[in-house]
C-alpha cells in the first residue's frame, strides 16, 4: 500500500506533460476542431513516438516498454491536461484490445507498428452511452474464408481517419451457438459507410453502417479456444478505457482549476485580485475537493485495471467522480473567469466542452451509479 | 393573496397567447436561433413591427407617454408567454430604458426620445461593462467632456450586446473624475451612426455574439445627456434592478420542462426509454419544482411592483437562483439522452434539435452576468438581513 | 394574481406571531419534550381559544369565523417559528376532516367544542411516511349499532392525550363491496392498546393497535351516499395537512436564519464578527433563497388547498421545497452556531430535530418527487 | 504506487481484525454508546488495557521511546479498523500529544511524561479552545505566570472533551501578554486532580458529554511546560493537523454503508423495502463512491507521512470532505427507512437501533470542530493554490 508515486512515475509524468505542453498547443486543438479537419495531428504523433509513449504498456517482444498500462495512465492524465487529441487513445485503446484478445499472430501484426507511430486505430466494443453494455452491435454471417459483418455503430471514434477498428459481432452460423468475435476492420470499402457527428467538443466522432461488410478470417479474434471473446476479457477493455479516460478528466480538471485562479490572482476588481475574495476562495476550494476525490478514484481504477483486473467496483466509482468533478470544474471556472472565459477566443470553452462530452461517454453518473449497485449486490 | 388569474388577466393571457400561436412561426425561430448574424434579418424586424402595432412595446408604459399603462403583473404574463414561445417580446429599450427616460429623464429627453422608442423605430443597446469594470462597474473609465453644446465620448464598453442591431446606445460615461467613483457619472444617449462609434463583434461560446464597441471623439449634443449630470449611478442602478426583473419570468424554464416530459418517452437508439429509468424520472420532477419556485419568485416580483414596492431582494434571489437552476436544466436536458446527449445544433440527430446543447452553452452567462452571483449574494445577505459590510 | 398578502391578513400574521412569541417560548417547548410529558399546553391552548384561533377556517354556524383555510395556514407559518406543540395541528387537521367529510349532526356534535378550545383531538387516515397512500390500515367488521375495527396504526400524533381520534377502516361486509368508511373515536378502553413512540424531536407519537374496539353507528362517516368516504376528499385532506404543515416549516426555516445572523453579528473571531465574512453571508444567502422558493411554493399550496382544491402538484412540490430548505438550513445554522449552538442549553437543536421530523412526516423529498412524478404523468 | 496491502501489511490487518473480532463484545459496544456518563466504566478501561498490552498505544512511536516504531500506514490500518468496529483505538494522547512531546519536548519532558502514556496509565484531554477564541485559536486568554518554581494558571477551557475521564490536561496558556497573539502561547500540562481545576459537564445535541474546564490558581511545577516558553503555538498547529489527519481513516464510514446496503434489503412496516425504491439504492451507491474517496484520502495521508512528507493540505480536503460526508450520511440514513427514521435510541422499533438518528445528531460537531471548514477551505486555497490572503 503506497498511494505515492515513484521517481520513475514522477519522471514519466513530467516528460509527458512537458511534451505535450509543447507538442499540444490549444492552437493545435483549435485546429483539430475545424470543420473537415481529420482529427490527425502528426507533428504531436511523431512527438509521442518518439517519446516511446505508444510502447508504454506493451510487451518488449512486440517492441513495447513492458511498463505497466498504469503508466499509461499518467500520460493520460498530461494529455487530458493538454486536450490531446482522441486519436492517441483510440489508438492506445486498440492497443490494448489486441494485447489482451488477440493471439500471437495478430499481435506480431499491429503492435510493432503501433509502438513505432506507424498505425492509427480505434475500436467500438461496447455501448458508447454505457460501457458496462457489451452486446455486439454488429451481426457476422460466415462466409468462404470470412463473415460479412452489418449493422450501425454511433459513435466511433476517429472511424473515418483510423487503419484499423476494433468491433464485435455476434456470430450467425447454422447449427452452432451465436458468440461474440472480434473483427479488426479497415475503414471504407464495400459496405462501409460512415457520417460525421456533430458534437459539443467538435471532436471526431461518426455512425458507421456496415452492410455484408467482408473480414477476412485472419483478421478474426476469436477467443482462446475458438468460442469467442469471453466477456471478461472485453469487460477488462471496456473498464480499462473507462479507466484511462477518467486519468484523462483529472488532468483536463486540474489543468482548468490551474488557469483559472491563475486569472483570479490577477484580475482585479474592487481594488484587490478576485482571487482575494473568500467567496472565490471557497469555490476554488470546492474544485480541488472534488478534483482530488476524482484524482483518487481515477488513479485506483487506473491501478487495478492496469494489473489486469475488471476492477468494476473501482471504474464505476472514477467515472461518477471524474465525471461530476470535470463538468463542475469547468462550469464553476467560467464563473469565475466571466466574460473573460466566455468568448471563443479564449480557451476555456475548449476544456468546458471535453468535459461534458467524457461526462458523457461511457456513462453518465448516474449510469455509472448502475454499474456500482449491480457491483454492490443492490440490483 | 391570488393564485388565480382574475378575468382580465385570462383574457389578457388568451390574446397573447393567440398573437405568439398565429406569428411565431418556424422561419422566425430559426432565424432567432442564428445568434451568429450580424444583422438580423426580415423575419425578426417584421415579428418586432406586429408587436409595435398591438402597442405592447409601450405596454407597462403611462399613457401620458403614448403607453398601454398595463401593470407588471400584464406585462409579466407577457413576457411569460413569449419566453415560454422562445421569442423575445419588448427587450430592454422598452422594459429598462425609457421607463428610466420617464423617471429621471428631463422634459426634453422625454419627448426627444420615447416616441420613437414607442413607434418601435429605435433599439438600445446598454453600455456598461468596460474591461476593467465589470462586476465594479463604478470603477468605469469612458470619458465624456463637454464642449460648447456637445459631449466629446471616449472610452469603449464590453459586452456591448446588441450593439450591432441596435440604432443607440444608452451609455455610461464619466462626467467628473474628480469625484468618488460612485458619483461623476452620468448617462448620455448615443446614436449608433454617430461618427467614430465602432463595434466590434466579440463570439461566446454559446456562439451568441455580442460586442466591444469603441468611441473615439464621438461628439453627440450636450442634449442627450439623461436627467442630471453626474447622477447616472442610481439611474444606472435602477435599470440594472428592472433587467434583473426581467429575467425572472422563467417562461423558457416551463417550456424546457414540459418539453422535456415529452421528449423522455420516445425511445432512444438503443430501443429504452429515459422515462423508465427512475433517475430520469426523479431529474425531471427536481426541474419542475424548481421551475415552479421561479415562476412563483417572478409573480412575486411583479405582484410586489404591482403595490408600488420595488422588489429589490425579490429579483435578487430570483437572479441567483434562476441562472443556477438554467446550469441545470441544461445539464439534465444533455444527460438523459446518453452520448446523443453530446450532439449539437448542428448534427440531424441531435435530441430536442440540441437545444440542450446549446443551452449547456448559454447558461453560464447568465450565472456571471447582470451582476455575478457572488455580489448578488453579498446583497442579499447585507441588504436582506442587514449583515456588516466588511471589505467582502 | 396577487403574491402579497392583504392588510388583514398581514395583521393576522402579526397578531399569531406575537401570540406565539409570548405563550410559546422556547421554555415550554422544553417542557414539552420532557419524558412523561404529555403534550399538552393548556395556557397557550387557552390563549389559542380566546384569539379565535381554533375557529379561523369553519363555518360561522357551528361558531367559526369563515375567515378561509389560506389564513389557517398564516397562523401554522407562525407556529412552526415558535415549535408549537403538535396538538393544536393534529387538532385542526381533525376539524378540517369533519367539516369535509362529516355531516351537520357530526360536525354540530365536534366543531363548536373544538372552535372554543374544548376539543383537542388527532387523525390518522394516510400513511405517515407517505400522504399520498389512502389506504386505511385498520379493517371494520360489521356487527349491531355499529363496527368492530381492528389493525395496528403507526405515528399517530398525540394518540394518548386527544379527546378524539379520526380514522379510516376497510369495512367488511357480508355480501357488499368493502368501502373505506372514516370512525370517530376515543382513546382508551376496550380494544385500544397505544405505546409512545420516541423520536428525535420528542413529540408525542405513538403506536396504536386495536382489537374489535367497539364504535357506534353515529360515529361513523359513511360519505354523502353511504357508499364510503370519497377518495378525492381523503386525498384533500391529507394535501391540506400537508401544506398546513409546510407552512409551518416555512416558518421554523425564517426562525433559525433570523436566529443565527443575529448570532454572527456579535459573535466576533479574527477581531470582527463572522457575519462580516463573505463566506458566512453566502450560506445565509443561500438559506434565503431556498426559504423563498419554500415560502412561496408552501404559501400556494396552502392557497389552493385552501380553497378546496386537491392540487396534488402544489403540494408536492411545497414538500420537496420545505423538507430540504428546512433542513439544511438548520444544519447551516449549527456550521454558522458552532460549538455555542450545539449544547443542549441553546435552542437550535430543537428546531433542527424539528425540521428532520417534518422532513420525514408526510413523505421524504424522495417521495414527494413521486407524487409529482405520477402528476406529471411520468409515471 | 501500489494499492495492494503488502504481505506484512496484510498481516498485520488481520492480527487487527482477530483482536478486535475477540475483544468487541456487545457489552462494550453498549458502554461506549452511553456518552452522557461521566466515567468510562469496566468494559471501556478493560478494553484500553488490552489495547495497552498489545503495545499498540505506542506503535507509532520510535523504539526509543518504549514504541513499536511501526510508520503511519499500519497506524492508518489499526485506526481505520478500530473505527470499523466502532471503538476507540489509541487516542489523542497517543497519536497527537505524544509525538509532539517527542518532538518539541525536552529531555525531561520526554523522560517524565511518555512512559505512563505508553503504559496506558493516563489519559489526555487537550484544551485548545476558550468562549472567544474558537475558530480564533490564538486569542486564546487563559494566563500561566511562574511564580518561583511553580506556573500559576488562571483562565478556562471550553469543549475540553474527554476532560471528565482524562487524568491530564494538554493546556495552552498565553505566558507573555505583551507578544503578538501567535507568540507568546506555551503549552503546559495539569494533572486534571491537581487543585483549582474544576471541570463542568457541557451536553450536546448529540448527547456526548464536552466540558467546560476552569483553572483558578493552578499550580504545576516549572517543569511541567513543553519544549521551549512562548513556542506554543507551533506545537498545537502541528497537534492540530495530525488530529486532522486521524480524522480521515473513514473506517466508520465504510461500516455504514456496509450496513446501509444490508438495511435496506428488509422489509419496513408496510412490507415494501428501501432497497427497491431506485431513489435509495442511487443514494447509496453516492454515498458508497464518496466514502471510497474519503478511504483514499486517509491512505494518501498516510503514505505521504510515510515518505516523510507533511500531508496538510490532503488532510485539510479530507477533514472538509468527510465532515460533510458524515453529515450526508446520517441525512440518507434517516430517510430511506420512511418516517421510521425519525425514532431514536431509546425507541426498539428505530431502524439501525436509532444509530442514523444519533449521527444526525453528531455530525455537525465534525463540520465546525478541529477548524471550521470555511477556515480550512481558506486554507486549502491558500496554501494548496496560493491564492492572496487579504482579510478573508
Amino acid at each position: 500500500m503506497d498511494l505515492t508515486h515513484s521517481a520513475e512515475q514522477l519522471e514519466l509524468g513530467a516528460v509527458a506533460r512537458s511534451l505535450f505542453t509543447r507538442e499540444c498547443p490549444t492552437s493545435l486543438v483549435r485546429r483539430l476542431r475545424e470543420p473537415g479537419s481529420d482529427g490527425l495531428a502528426p507533428t504531436l504523433w511523431q512527438a509521442l513516438a518518439s517519446a516511446g509513449i505508444f510502447g508504454i504498456p506493451f510487451e518488449e517482444k512486440y517492441g513495447g516498454a513492458g511498463a505497466g498500462q498504469y503508466e499509461l495512465g499518467l500520460v493520460f492524465e498530461q494529455a487530458g491536461r493538454a486536450l490531446c487529441p482522441t486519436i492517441v487513445y483510440s489508438t492506445m485503446v486498440f492497443g490494448l484490445g489486441v494485447a489482451r484478445l488477440g493471439g500471437d499472430q495478430l499481435k506480431s501484426r499491429y503492435l510493432p507498428d503501433l509502438v513505432e507511430g506507424r498505425l492509427r486505430a480505434s475500436h467500438a466494443t461496447w455501448n458508447p452511452s454505457n460501457a458496462a453494455d457489451l452486446r455486439p452491435r454488429l451481426s457476422a454471417l460466415r462466409v468462404a474464408d470470412g463473415w460479412l459483418l452489418s449493422g450501425r455503430l454511433l459513435f466511433v471514434q476517429n472511424a473515418q481517419a483510423v487503419d484499423v477498428l476494433m468491433v464485435t459481432a455476434r456470430t450467425s452460423v447454422h447449427r452452432e451457438p451465436q458468440r461474440t468475435y472480434g473483427f479488426l476492420i479497415q475503414p471504407g470499402g464495400a459496405g462501409w459507410l460512415a457520417r460525421a457527428l456533430m458534437t459539443i467538443a467538435h471532436d471526431q466522432q461518426s455512425e458507421v453502417v456496415l452492410s455484408d461488410y467482408f473480414v477476412a478470417d485472419d483478421a478474426v479474434l476469436t477467443g482462446p479456444d475458438g468460442t469467442g471473446l469471453a466477456e471478461g476479457d472485453l469487460a477488462w477493455l471496456a473498464n480499462s478505457a473507462i479507466a484511462l479516460q477518467c486519468m484523462e478528466m483529472v488532468g483536463g480538471t486540474a489543468a482548468v482549476i490551474e488557469q483559472t485562479v491563475a486569472y483570479t490572482k490577477v484580475r482585479e476588481q474592487f481594488g484587490r485580485p478576485i482571487g482575494s475574495f473568500q467567496a472565490v476562495q471557497h469555490l476554488v476550494a470546492d474544485m480541488r475537493i472534488a478534483l482530488d476525490a476524482a484524482r483518487l478514484t481515477a488513479t485506483q481504477a487506473a491501478w487495478w485495471t492496469g494489473r489486469g483486473e475488471i476492477a468494476n467496483r473501482a471504474v464505476a466509482i472514477a467515472k461518477m467522480k471524474c465525471n461530476e468533478a470535470y463538468k463542475w470544474a469547468t462550469l464553476n471556472c467560467h464563473q469565475l473567469q466571466g466574460g473573460m472565459g466566455y468568448v471563443l477566443d479564449t480557451d476555456l470553452h475548449l476544456w468546458s466542452s471535453r468535459a461534458k462530452l467524457t461526462e458523457l461517454q461511457g456513462g453518465t453518473t448516474d449510469t455509472a451509479a448502475l454499474w456500482l449497485e449491480r457491483e454492490s449486490g443492490l440490483i | 393573496m391570488n393564485f388565480e388569474l382574475d378575468a382580465a388577466q385570462s383574457v389578457w393571457r388568451d390574446e397573447v397567447r393567440a398573437f405568439l400561436r398565429e406569428n411565431v412561426t418556424p422561419e422566425l425561430l430559426a432565424e432567432v436561433g442564428e445568434h451568429r448574424t450580424t444583422l438580423l434579418g426580415g423575419e425578426v424586424a417584421a415579428f418586432r413591427k406586429k408587436i409595435g402595432a398591438k402597442g405592447w412595446f409601450g405596454l407597462n408604459w403611462p399613457a401620458e407617454f403614448g403607453g398601454m399603462g398595463l401593470g407588471p403583473i400584464y406585462q409579466h404574463i407577457l413576457m411569460d408567454e413569449f419566453e415560454y414561445w422562445g421569442v423575445q417580446g419588448p427587450d430592454l429599450t422598452v422594459t429598462s430604458v425609457a421607463p428610466m427616460i420617464m423617471r429621471h429623464g428631463t422634459q426634453q429627453n422625454r419627448e426627444q426620445f420615447l416616441p420613437p422608442i414607442a413607434r418601435g423605430e429605435v433599439r438600445y443597446a446598454v453600455g456598461y461593462s468596460e474591461p476593467n469594470a465589470g462586476t465594479d462597474l463604478a470603477s468605469l473609465k469612458t470619458r465624456a467632456e463637454l464642449d460648447g453644446e456637445e459631449w466629446v465620448i471616449n472610452g469603449s464598453k464590453i459586452w456591448n450586446s446588441q450593439a450591432h442591431v441596435a440604432t443607440h446606445e444608452w451609455l455610461c460615461v464619466r462626467t467628473d473624475p474628480e469625484a468618488p467613483k460612485h458619483r461623476g457619472i452620468s448617462v448620455i444617449i448615443v446614436p449608433i451612426d454617430t461618427p467614430g462609434v465602432e463595434v466590434r463583434p466579440l463570439i461566446t461560446w454559446a456562439d451568441y455574439r455580442t460586442n466591444e464597441t469603441f468611441f473615439t471623439d464621438v461628439r453627440v449634443p450636450r442634449t442627450n445627456l439623461i436627467g442630471q449630470l453626474n447622477e447616472g449611478w442610481q439611474y444606472i442602478t435602477g435599470a440594472l434592478s428592472l433587467e434583473r426583473g426581467a429575467l425572472t419570468n422563467a417562461g423558457d424554464f416551463r417550456r424546457h420542462v414540459d418539453e422535456l416530459k415529452e421528449l423522455v418517452r420516445l425511445p432512444l437508439e438503443d430501443g429504452t426509454r429515459p422515462v423508465d429509468n427512475a433517475e430520469v424520472r426523479r431529474a425531471i420532477a427536481q426541474l419542475d419544482a424548481d421551475v415552479e419556485a421561479a415562476v412563483l419568485m417572478g409573480l412575486e416580483a411583479a405582484s410586489l411592483l404591482e403595490i408600488g414596492e420595488m422588489p429589490t431582494i425579490t429579483v435578487t434571489v430570483a437572479k441567483v437562483f434562476t441562472s443556477e437552476l438554467r446550469q441545470r436544466i441544461a445539464d439534465v436536458g444533455t444527460r438523459i439522452f446518453g452520448l446523443a446527449g453530446a450532439l449539437s445544433t448542428a448534427d440531424p440527430a441531435a435530441p430536442a434539435a440540441g437545444r440542450y446543447e446549446k443551452l449547456y452553452r448559454n447558461a453560464p452567462l447568465m450565472r456571471f452576468g447582470a451582476g455575478t452571483n457572488e455580489v448578488l449574494r453579498d446583497v442579499i445577505a447585507q441588504r436582506g438581513y442587514t449583515m456588516p459590510r466588511l471589505g467582502r
